[in-house]
């Protein structure tokens, strides 16, 4: 890509990943949550990529690496889930405007959040070195 | 009612697309266009004339709110359907690899 | 005493995740682990057997929400007669994978996939809930369109993204019955649900909404003018996938999911039951007719998978209870000896690299042991007398003929003739006669693939037991579950309160 | 009424999505589509989805135009394209009959039962301490679909990772 793309690229994708993290922890309170926060922080993943090649990216976290963090996300909501499920709960009655409130929530937001970046990311990277490969040929 | 009706010509916009397209990628968008209105369909099951958002604010009594356990329901379908479209694009990125076509006529090993 | 129900959903997910996890580290994590929660799920399903006959039905409240609110867990005697068989396959099939799996690359994809597709249909069948049910039934096809393709040659794509696009299809019309569903009545538990319609009169919309759900689990199950993927997708999965979606998959998710919402939450009505019935026959009879021609075994045996799910369907659309009794038992058998044949189909597969039957024969001298397997298996399938095969088509060709559908119980005794015809061609071409040139290196296959077919064999063999008064009750209990119609939210609300 | 105007402007987008000579074209189409869905999730006060919709949808965008850029439409008819087309019509025209009579059963527009939603409202905020009801439902009463949902997610890796295989076997036969 152009010089001008990849400038406005450095400036932007630090803030489209905190916008990301600001709707995760905001789940319980105002519209948003787990799964479009962590669709959020993909996205700047990929912008990433679509700026700078995917050379640049995958140094820092290539397939492997994105598998290892959705299991773990998904390992770490299984087991939150396993312990909602028999009934845990903790201070729900307290605090209800606050990040911190509402019991396992804000928990489950952040585990997914790990989950659905990391794996839309892995999505977007196989189909992209498969791209690549075609056109190779 | 009427808008409902048009909820489900969208739908069988969608339908014809899958049942008649021959390209595959064409499927795939016939397949997201049904997604879209089935969820919107359960959207709007769940609205309520003049309610408000499912969303308490502070200092604050809200009674009139759109029935929630619809949009909670939909939240799980747009991943479902994510999911979906995610798997048929690499199956179809995949055949494309293999025969050279999009053209779901020319696909055909499989017969009998 | 509830406390185990949902631990059938959260161990195979565990051992999916923790595959999933250790791939990097570990070569034979993917192995292990699967064999291990598949055997701890086997175990425990037995468990829940005995329980479910103490206690009935057993709910479980999750997150201990009381149900219309929240979701619920419910194992009455149709689902654990349905849980053991899910287990038992798919631990056979495990097993049978250590070796057979070893000639594709990434093993652990298929584990962690196949883990998924067991929480799939190990979920389908414990919910208590119309939407989690679409939800499980969700993840089981996906992963079950993975797992298609896991071969990636052109053809394994190719019907991988026909059923792909299908099954969505069915899924959609699923999840728009609901919706319908949950606007009419306000609620998704399949008890309350069944609650509000008792209250309510039946219109125009019950039956759209019936229409809406045939379609879609009847597409799940390849019920005849909706069968075309299961062929191509069937025949192209690695064995051990194909004996699992043939021998279980198109049950949980066809049949299984059909009955408990017609059955037991909608009610039957006599236009339903003589839709079954016709769907029944359609499936049987076109099933076999098509099974006959084909030259590929594992082709044959997914439309012979067709035809003996017509029987099944048709036997639940005579609707009395000495067929429904029959065609769970029918359900059974088909589970146990599909699974059985598709794992010959792969040892023919795994030893001589074909699958054709022009390039086959004589191998009843170079594979003794998987050729005595896949007779009895054979026997079974096409009703020679003592096998458990021929008992459930008598039961159900009898109970034809007291409900007075004579000529359709013709129809099922001549569709059991046809299937001993291409069973009779796939023993000719396959194990007996001159060994054919492609043959002559062919090996005997690996222990733990004797093993798993070696136990479905041998219940195979003594299914028919099952009919005896001593071991009755565990196929009697599923029966009477369906017999008893819309009590079953009588059954569900008297336990929770 | 301005629901009305949408709906009826995403049902012309999908027949363009639908008819258009070009891929890259359709899937444009397509993401207006999806624009107008998450602008309807708003007016029918479903912020949360809104959100989701829209991220969901620059996801779909951008996989669907790397899958199909450079890459040609072959229009092809053969002799029983009519015999075809005309069964698809009388299908769907039959399905939007029924489903036009099975609609008339269902309460009004804008007045639903909430036989089980009103103890959400009721109680939501006070057994789970979450301000958003939705995210209280999905992840707190329903939390079972919730734990499906991410499963899905990972099948859909998983199984996206299966597909973009270099080689099946190890072996060629």
């Amino acid at each position: 890509m152009t010089l001008i793309v990849k400038t406005i690229t450095r400036l932007t994708v630090g803030l489209i990943l905190i916008y990301g993290i600001y709707i995760v922890l905001r789940g319980h309170i105002s519209p948003g949550g787990g799964f479009a926060g962590g669709v959020i922080i993909a996205l700047s993943f990929i912008h990433l990529i679509l700026a700078f090649g995917k050379e640049e990216v995958t140094r820092k976290i290539d397939e492997s690496r994105g598998v290892f963090f959705a299991s773990l996300g998904a390992l770490i909501f299984l087991l939150v889930a396993n312990a909602g499920f028999k009934g845990l709960r903790l201070a729900e009655h307290k605090g209800h405007f606050k990040v911190f409130a509402a019991g396992l929530i804000p928990l489950y937001d952040i585990v997914i959040s790990v989950l659905v970046g990391a794996g839309l990311y892995v999505i977007f990277l196989a189909l992209a070195l498969l791209l690549e490969k075609r056109e190779e040929k | 009612m009427s808008l409902y009706f048009l909820c489900f010509t969208l739908f069988c916009v969608g339908l014809y697309c899958v049942l008649r397209k021959r390209n595959i990628i064409k499927i795939i968008i016939g397949l997201a266009i049904i997604e879209y209105a089935v969820n919107l369909f359960l959207v709007l099951i769940g609205y309520r004339t003049h309610g408000r958002a499912p969303i308490f604010a502070e200092d604050q009594v809200i009674s009139n709110m759109v029935d929630p356990l619809p949009q909670a329901m939909v939240l799980t379908t747009i991943v479902i359907g994510l999911a979906v479209i995610a798997v048929a694009v690499s199956l179809a990125i995949r055949i494309y690899e293999k025969y050279g076509t999009f053209d779901i006529t020319k696909i055909r090993r499989l017969k009998g | 005493m509830k406390i185990i129900l949902p631990y059938f959903i959260t161990f195979p997910l565990l051992a999916a995740f923790l595959i999933a996890l250790l791939s990097r580290k570990s070569k034979i994590a993917g192995e292990l682990i699967s064999n291990l929660f598949t055997f701890g799920l086997l175990i425990s399903s037995w468990d829940l057997v005995k329980r479910v006959y103490l206690y009935k039905i057993i709910v479980y409240k999750i997150g201990g929400w009381l149900p219309p609110a929240g979701i619920s867990l419910v194992a009455d005697g149709f689902s654990v007669f349905m849980l053991l068989i899910v287990n038992l396959i798919a631990f056979l099939v495990m097993v049978y994978s250590i070796r057979y799996m070893q000639r594709y690359t990434d093993k652990w994809k298929f584990y962690s996939l196949f883990m998924l597709m067991l929480t799939g249909m190990n979920g389908i069948i414990l919910s208590g809930d119309l939407f989690t049910i679409y939800v499980f039934l969700e993840l089981a096809s996906i992963a079950g369109y993975a797992l298609v393709a896991f071969g990636i040659e052109p053809q394994d794509l190719e019907a991988s993204f026909k059923y792909a696009i299908m099954g969505s299809l069915a899924s959609i019309f699923i999840l728009l019955g609901i919706g319908l569903l949950y606007s009419y009545t306000s609620t998704l538990n399949l008890a309350d649900i069944s609650w509000v319609l008792a209250e309510k009169p039946q219109g125009f919309l019950i039956g759209f909404v019936s229409v809406l759900f045939l379609a879609g689990f009847g597409l799940k199950a390849a019920l005849v003018p909706f069968h075309a993927w299961l062929p191509d997708a069937h025949s192209c999965a690695p064995s051990p996938v194909s004996a699992t979606l043939s021998g279980v998959f198109i049950k949980t998710l066809g049949i299984y999911a059909l009955s408990r919402i017609f059955f037991n939450v909608l009610g039957v009505s006599g236009k339903v039951l003589f839709v079954f019935m016709i769907l029944g026959i359609l499936s049987m009879v076109i099933g076999a007719l098509l099974a006959i021609a084909q030259n590929d075994i594992k082709r044959m045996f997914a439309y012979s998978s067709i035809s003996q799910v017509g029987y099944i369907i048709f036997a639940f659309g005579l609707g009395t209870p000495l067929a429904i009794l029959g065609g769970l038992f029918h359900l059974f058998n088909h589970a146990i000896f599909k699974p059985l044949l598709f794992l010959n189909a792969g040892s023919i597969e795994y030893s001589t690299g074909n699958r054709r039957l022009d390039k086959l024969g004589g191998l009843n001298s170079k594979l003794p042991f998987t050729g005595a397997m896949s007779l009895l298996g054979s026997m079974s399938i096409s009703g020679i007398p003592p096998f458990g095969g021929f008992w459930s088509k008598l039961i159900i060709i009898i109970a034809a003929i007291q409900s007075g559908y004579i000529g359709m119980a013709a129809v099922a005794g001549l569709t059991s003739i046809l299937t001993l015809a291409y069973y009779l061609k796939f023993q000719t071409f396959a194990f007996l006669g001159k060994i054919d040139e492609g043959c002559k290196e062919a090996k005997e296959v690996p222990l733990s693939m004797k093993f798993s077919m070696l136990i479905l064999t041998a219940v195979c063999v003594f299914a028919g037991l099952m009919l005896l008064p001593e071991f009755r009750s565990f196929l009697q209990s599923a029966a009477d579950v369906l017999v008893s119609g819309t009590a079953y939210k009588e059954a569900v609300f008297g336990m929770i309160q | 009424m301005e629901l009305h105007i949408l709906l009826l402007f995403m049902i012309i987008a999908s027949l363009v999505a639908v008819e258009a000579k070009d891929l890259i074209s359709s899937v444009i189409a397509l993401s207006a589509v999806g624009l107008g869905l998450c602008l309807s999730f708003l007016i029918l006060k479903a912020p949360n989805l809104a959100i989701t919709q829209l991220v969901v949808e620059i996801l779909c965008v951008i996989i669907l135009i790397r899958a199909t850029i450079n890459n040609d439409l072959p229009v092809v008819k053969d002799g029983r394209w009519l015999f075809n087309t005309i069964s698809t019509f009388l299908f769907i025209g039959c399905f939007l009959m029924l489903a036009y009579f099975a609609l008339k059963e269902l309460p009004l527009f804008g007045n639903p039962t909430m036989r089980v939603s009103s103890e959400y409202i009721s109680g939501g905020l006070k057994k789970t301490g979450s301000t958003n009801l939705v995210t209280a439902i999905a992840l707190n009463f329903r939390s079972l679909d919730a734990l499906t949902e991410a499963a899905i997610l990972f099948a859909a890796i998983i199984g996206v990772l299966s597909i973009t295989r270099r080689t099946g076997k190890t072996h060629e036969e």
